[in-house]
Formats: structure tokens, C-alpha cells, sequence
């Protein structure tokens, strides 16, 4: 049971991985979880950012990432996968995404969750829109991974 | 023909269009829309989507498609 | 700030990780956080498992530890890095290992947390010993990553 | 020259040792010390710390080292 979710509100990817692993796992069944946080930071390429919006596209948005999240499952035999992404505006310190995948493996765990970071950097409709003291700008293109 | 347009981000701002429904007849794919919708060319890097799914500039369109242009994705 | 635990009780992850980060870390200063928690499976190679021993060489273990996450920081930036392992009783479901890394960006945050997690494997002086239906054995080795 | 030599995991148990000091003086190097403990040759995959580091079957020991002998580890 994959799961999607975008959150306007800020969130604790620490807490949404205990309620979900909770919910959703079955004691024992996983022996590997791999894990990313991206959050905001008050640095981007040497300038100060104070805030951040972030746009997305309600519907394709959501879509983009479960069809993400089935292509990985179509490489890595895992248990279970989340990704949360926050929307709207959003502070330094706040996370941006968690990307968090359940499997037997090590292996597994540590590729599919990098596949599906770097494939939601790539694909995934969002846009940020930067505030810092020259003013606002949006952001032309990720980094490299 | 009716094509609902979105646009996103950057190009929104630009064009000052979230969202539009298009009628004409003259529009067979999805770089027809965009040059419907602002009488240039569309542009290589703007990224575009039929119906909430990536799609090409010779992306055949029909009625009522939702057809949605966007700049690279800067998430995550 | 780098830190290495060992818990002879379980322990949560994601409550560590909380507490780590909220100790360790200043808000606005990480964009990328890598994480790895391996927790104990009820099955092993087609065996069932019904609990775990692990045995670890006090004093050695937590500087090999150390040496890791030294190696690990001379290869990548990082922020800050933690390890935590289980030693002793552990049953089915308890986690048995977590490696995280705070980094700025999402690269090194999972090169480093990978590396840091196959040394681990590899090098770190822990021991498991398994009790199954058929009884009670030593695992002779770790599987590939 | 006196040595203390600790065995771990499935070594522990199969000598029956935890923990031994060992008082002589024909030990110039790891796989001397094995030798003087049991009475075999060490084996290849025998994995041996002098003062918690890694070393290897020749490394030399002085007076007061902890020499460690233990099988491949398997944590994580």
C-alpha cells in the first residue's frame, strides 16, 4: 500500500515514518528502510533564502508520484513505500519531502529510494519560487544528485 | 473544440493565465495550443501535459483535452 | 557532532532521529538528510527466526564505529552523522541498526549513508546469533548489500 | 610478556574462553599467540585485533597488548 501525500501544513518526517510504519507494516516482515529528508535550507547557491513557495499541479501532481512509485515497484520487490511533499509556502528548517521505501533488503531499500528521489526531482510537477533579500525568483532548475 | 490550457509557475506569471478553456477548430496538437494561446512558438525547454500526463509539442489533442504547460520541475 | 550508540534496549528510529536532529543540528543549515534502518526480519534466508543474540566487542565496536564515520566525513561534507545498534536480546521487528547523515546536499547524503552502512557490515565487530525451530546458530556471514 | 587475549562469538564458545592472560615469552607476533592458546595453526578466517584495531596473523604484539580473535562479523 503505497501512499501519497501532499501536506500544506508543516510536517515531522520522523513522526509521519512512525504513524505509517505503524499503520501500514507488519512487524517483521521488513528487515531494511531506506530513507530521505530534503529540507529547506536558509542557503541556495551562496544566497540567503528566507522563504520558499512552492507550486504544484493538483491532480497530475499526486498522479505523477504514485506512477513514480508503481515504476520503481516494477524494479525493486519492496513492502511498502511513502513520499510526502509539502506545498504552498514554506520556512527555512521545514522539510520539503520525504521519500521513505520498506523491503527485505538493503539493497533494495538504498536504490529504490534514491530512484524515486531522483526521478520526483526530475518529473515530479512541482515549482519553487524563492524569497531572499534581492527579492523573489523562481528557481530555473534542480541540482544535480 | 474546446481545450482547457493551465499554465504553471514562471509561465503563469508571464502570461498572467492560470487557467483557460480555448475553442477552435484550427488545433490538431499540443504546439498548436500554445500558439493559439500566446501567437509564438513555443518554446523547447517549457514542458507540456495532455490530460495529467507528459506529452510532446506533436501531441495529437482532441476536445475537451486538458492541456497544461510548465517549466523544468524544481521539487523536492 | 557525530555519535554512535549502543542500546542494549530497543529503541525507535524515528524518535532518535527526532532527538538528534532537534540536539545536534541548527535549523536552516541541512537541505539533505539520509537514513538507514535495518530492523530484525521474523525470516532468514527461508528460516524462520524467533529471536536474535547480538554479541559485540565493548571498546573496539564503538571506535571502529567512530573510525567509520571519520573515514565517511573525510570523503563527503557532512553536518553531522549518527549510529545507533542494538546489542544483546532482540526480537522480531525490533530495529537492529540505524545510520543517518545530515548533509547539505542530497549526494553525499546518500553515498555517505551508504558507505557508512556497508563499513558497517563489513568491519564493525557485532555478532548475531539466531534461534530458530531448528535451534540455535551463529550467522556465519552477511549477505551482499 | 604477558598478553590478554579475548575470543569472541562462535570462538567463544568453541574454546570455551572469554577472556585469558597469557604469561610467556614466545610470542612475537598474532598467530603466536593462537598457537600458544590452542595448540593449532590460526585460521585463515580468523579475524584478529591487537588493541582494537584490525591486524593480521603477523603483526607484532608486545608485553600488555589485548589480542582479539573473532569470526566474520555480521551486524547491521
Amino acid at each position: 500500500m503505497v501512499q501519497v501525500i501532499l501536506a500544506s501544513q508543516p510536517f515531522d518526517p520522523w513522526k509521519s515514518l512512525q504513524t505509517f510504519q505503524n499503520a501500514m507494516l507488519t512487524v517483521g516482515s521488513y528487515g531494511a528502510t531506506a530513507v530521505f529528508v530534503g529540507t529547506m535550507r536558509d542557503f541556495n547557491e551562496g544566497e540567503r533564502v528566507e522563504s520558499l513557495f512552492l507550486d504544484h499541479y493538483p491532480g497530475m501532481t499526486e498522479r505523477e508520484l504514485e506512477r513514480i512509485l508503481r515504476e520503481a515497484r516494477s524494479q525493486w520487490e519492496f513492502l511498502d513505500a511513502l513520499i510526502e511533499h509539502r506545498v504552498g509556502e514554506i520556512e527555512p528548517g521545514e522539510p520539503i519531502v520525504l521519500v521513505a521505501v520498506w523491503c527485505a533488503h538493503r539493497g533494495a531499500a538504498f536504490d529504490a529510494c534514491r530512484w524515486i528521489m531522483e526521478a520526483l526531482k526530475s518529473r515530479a510537477p512541482f515549482w519553487k519560487k524563492e524569497t531572499g533579500p534581492a527579492g523573489v525568483r523562481w528557481v530555473e532548475r534542480n541540482t544535480a544528485g | 473544440m474546446t481545450i482547457r490550457v493551465r499554465l504553471f509557475a514562471s509561465l503563469q506569471e508571464k502570461w498572467r493565465i492560470d487557467q483557460i478553456d480555448l475553442e477552435s477548430t484550427g488545433m490538431e496538437k499540443v504546439a498548436d495550443v500554445w500558439l493559439n494561446l500566446t501567437g509564438e512558438e513555443l518554446p523547447s525547454q517549457v514542458l507540456v501535459a495532455v490530460n495529467m500526463e507528459y506529452a510532446r509539442p506533436d501531441t495529437p489533442i482532441k476536445d475537451e483535452d486538458e492541456v497544461a504547460f510548465f517549466p523544468p520541475v524544481t521539487g523536492g
